[in-house]
Order: C-alpha cells, then structure tokens, then sequence
C-alpha cells in the first residue's frame, strides 16, 4: 500500500463517478472528466512499476482521446 | 542524514499527493470548460513528480509531452471563451 | 539540513500556494500565471528529486510541454485556434 | 565547506541574483513591448482590466506563452546542479528547441540560459550551491507572477518605462 496506490484509487473512482454523473450535463464535461480516471489509472500503474505498460497507455490515452474529439465534432455539427 | 533525506522527500512527495487531489477535485468542481482544463494541469503537475520519484525518467519525459497534446486535442472542441 | 533539502521543501511550499490562487482566482486568463509559477516549482523538484544527467531532460520536457498547454488555452480563448490546428 | 550564512539566507539571495538576471534581459529583448502571440496580448488586456498597468501585463503574458529568460534561468540551474557547465549547456539547447516549439524566436531564452549557466557557476565556486539557485529562481518568479498582479505589472510598467528613457 504504498501513496502512489492509494492515490490512484481515489482519483479513478473519482473521475469516474464525475464522468458518469457531470455537473452540466454536456459532451465535453464528460470527456475532461475522463482524463481524470486515465491518470488515476495511470498512477495504478505506477505503483506496480511498469514501465513499458506506462509508455502504451500514455500513448494509446492521447489517441483515444483525439478519437472521441473526432466524434464529438461529427455530433456536435449542424447537419 | 539519509533518514533526514528520505524524510523530507516523503514530506515533498505528500505535498505533490495533495496538489493532485486539490487538482482533481477543481477539475469535477468547475463548470467552465477552460477553467477544467486549467485545474487539469494541476493535476498533472502533481502527478509527474510521483513518475519521477520511480526513477522512471523515460517514462516522465514520454507523459510530460503527451499531456498537453491531449489537452491540445480537447480545446479543438471548446469554442471561443466569453470575452 | 543540507540545500538540497531545504531548496526541496520551499519548492513544495510554493506548489502547493500556487494551486490554492489558481482555486481562488475568479478571472479565467489570469489563472494562467499562477499557474505558470506552479509549472516552475514542480520543474525545479523534478531535477531536485533525482540528481540524474536525463531529469534535464525530463524537467524540459515537462516545462516546455506546461507552457504550450497555457499557450493554447489562451490563444483558444481569446478568439479561436491558431495556426497549430 | 560550511558557509557564515544559513540555508534560507543563501537561498534569498539566489532570488535576488536570479530576479535581476532574468528582469534584465528581459527588458534588455523588448518583452513588455507587446504581445508575442494572440494569449500574450489576452493575458495583458485582461491584467490591465484587474487593475494592473498593461505593458507589465504584455511581459507576464508573454513569460507564461513561451520560455523565456526566466525560464531559461531555471532550467540552466537544473543542469548545472546535475552536471556543471556541459548541463547548462544542454538546457540552453533544450530551451532553444522549446521557445522553436512556442512560435517564438528565442533570442531571450538562450541568452538567459547561457548567462544564468556561468552566473550559477561562478556562484558554486565561493560556497553556493546550484540547489539553492533552484529555488531561488522559484521564489524570484513567485514575486512577479504569483503574489499580487496589479503591484508587479506596475512595477514592470515602471522598469519599462525607465528602460525607455
């Protein structure tokens, strides 16, 4: 149980909750929100020192980020 | 002076702790779109130095770029702010 | 105490001022230099946590990749993207 | 070798030596001139709207929208507490490479670094340690950007303008 542990527990229960329920009830809100859990999830991952599967998720984070930018702009439009 | 220097690296690292939570409950707090993605770089500030500690420095230097790329992509989608 | 440790501890302290005026601060673009001043403390422990030749590197990294962050932020808000887009 | 004076009096004046290396060649590469990019000249207009004075407000945006002197201070006292002058000179590299990756020329940046590698040097020679520095570079930044905005925009204003002539 070292701090990076606990401390990554609480941020990913955290963003989760407030992805799931977010204040003003938008698209956006629900993305920033999800950051949250990913670097609660990426402190997880920390605290089991791997490093190579740190690089992947850092990686793939950024990409799945850009996709769900992509989506929300194609929803967002006026048709 | 080594207990002395771990002490006050735990001291530091508690701070860090803190600031991450400070930057994630600013973050579900605020409404504003640009005022989370601020609160969000608190976050983050209080989490690299938590990679760092590790020893992980490749890791640190990988996560310190990404992170405002991602920002990058999210304020593609926030319009322009009120002036 | 050595200076290394003392210059740790007081790089701490202001971390964690800067993220208390970023909460308290009520105007959105002026968040943006105390949050410039927290972008520094962490820098400075980075390289003040390892004594190692790549956390240069890393303290950069993070600096340079801090101040596009608030770069983009403001040029967003101030009327649309710029040309990084 | 232990020096006369203690940790926390050596490290205020770091910030002092840090505060004036960096103001002076900031006001030395025009920063209060105006804004560099579209933030810079925001940040500005919206400290003159809190009550501060705006050419101040131009030089505070436009630390916070690319590295600058201040900056390069810092990082240049990172590397030579790590590896002397061949880190000071690799982060004067990495400030130059990050003020290309801002849009910005970078003149103020590389020139601070460089300063600020031999300033800290020549410093570490008489009893000085480049952590202090670090931390001094910390607090120096603190009192322009993060105690009151209105107070040090006027002050910036106020160099400018003696600067000017």
């Amino acid at each position: 149980m070292n701090p990076e542990f606990i401390l990554g527990l609480v941020l990913l229960l955290g963003g989760t909750i407030a992805a799931a329920f977010p204040v003003p009830k938008t698209y956006l809100n629900r993305l920033i929100n999800l950051e949250i859990s990913a670097w609660g999830l990426l402190l997880l991952m920390l605290s089991y020192n791997e490093a190579l599967a740190l690089l992947t998720f850092g990686g793939v984070s950024a990409l799945s980020v850009y996709i769900f930018v992509r989506v929300i702009q194609k929803k967002e439009a006026p048709a | 002076m080594q207990e002395g220097w771990i002490a006050v690296n735990n001291i530091a690292l508690m701070a860090f702790g803190a600031l991450a939570i400070i930057g994630a409950l600013l973050t579900i707090v605020e409404r504003d779109p640009f005022r989370k993605l601020i609160s969000l770089g608190i976050l983050v500030g209080g989490s690299v130095p938590f990679i760092v500690d590790r020893g992980l420095l490749d890791v640190a230097i990988a996560v310190a770029l990404i992170a405002p790329l991602s920002t990058i992509f999210i304020l593609m989608v926030c319009g322009r702010g009120d002036q | 105490m050595t200076p290394q440790e003392a210059a740790l501890a007081v790089c701490a302290v202001i971390a964690v001022y800067a993220a208390i005026r970023v909460a308290l601060e009520p105007d959105t673009l002026r968040k943006l230099p105390f949050l410039n001043v927290l972008s520094f403390a962490v820098a400075g422990s980075i390289a003040l946590l390892i004594p190692h030749p790549l956390s240069i590197v890393a303290a950069a990294a993070y600096f340079v990749g801090s101040t596009l962050e608030s770069n983009a932020i403001a040029s967003t808000y101030a009327g649309g993207l710029d040309r990084r887009e | 070798m232990d020096s006369i004076l203690p940790a926390f009096a050596r490290i205020l004046v770091a910030a002092a030596v840090c505060w004036l290396n960096f103001i002076l060649i900031d006001l030395f590469f025009r920063l209060p001139a105006g804004g560099g990019v579209v933030g810079a000249t925001a940040i500005g207009t919206h400290i003159e709207r809190g009550g501060g004075a705006i050419h101040g407000g131009y030089m505070m945006g436009n630390i916070v929208s690319s590295p600058d002197a201040s900056a390069g201070t810092l990082l240049a006292s990172c590397g030579v507490y790590i590896a002397g002058i061949p880190g000071g000179l690799l982060a004067t590299f990495l400030v130059f490479i990050g003020n290309r990756i801002c849009h910005d020329r970078g003149y103020a940046g590389t020139t601070g670094a460089i300063t600020a590698t031999f300033i800290v040097w020549g410093f570490s020679q008489i009893g000085f340690s480049p952590a202090e520095f670090i931390a001094g570079m910390v607090i120096a930044i603190l009192t322009i950007q993060g105690i009151s905005h209105r107070h040090s925009s006027r002050l910036l204003a106020y160099l400018w303008k003696v600067r000017e002539g």
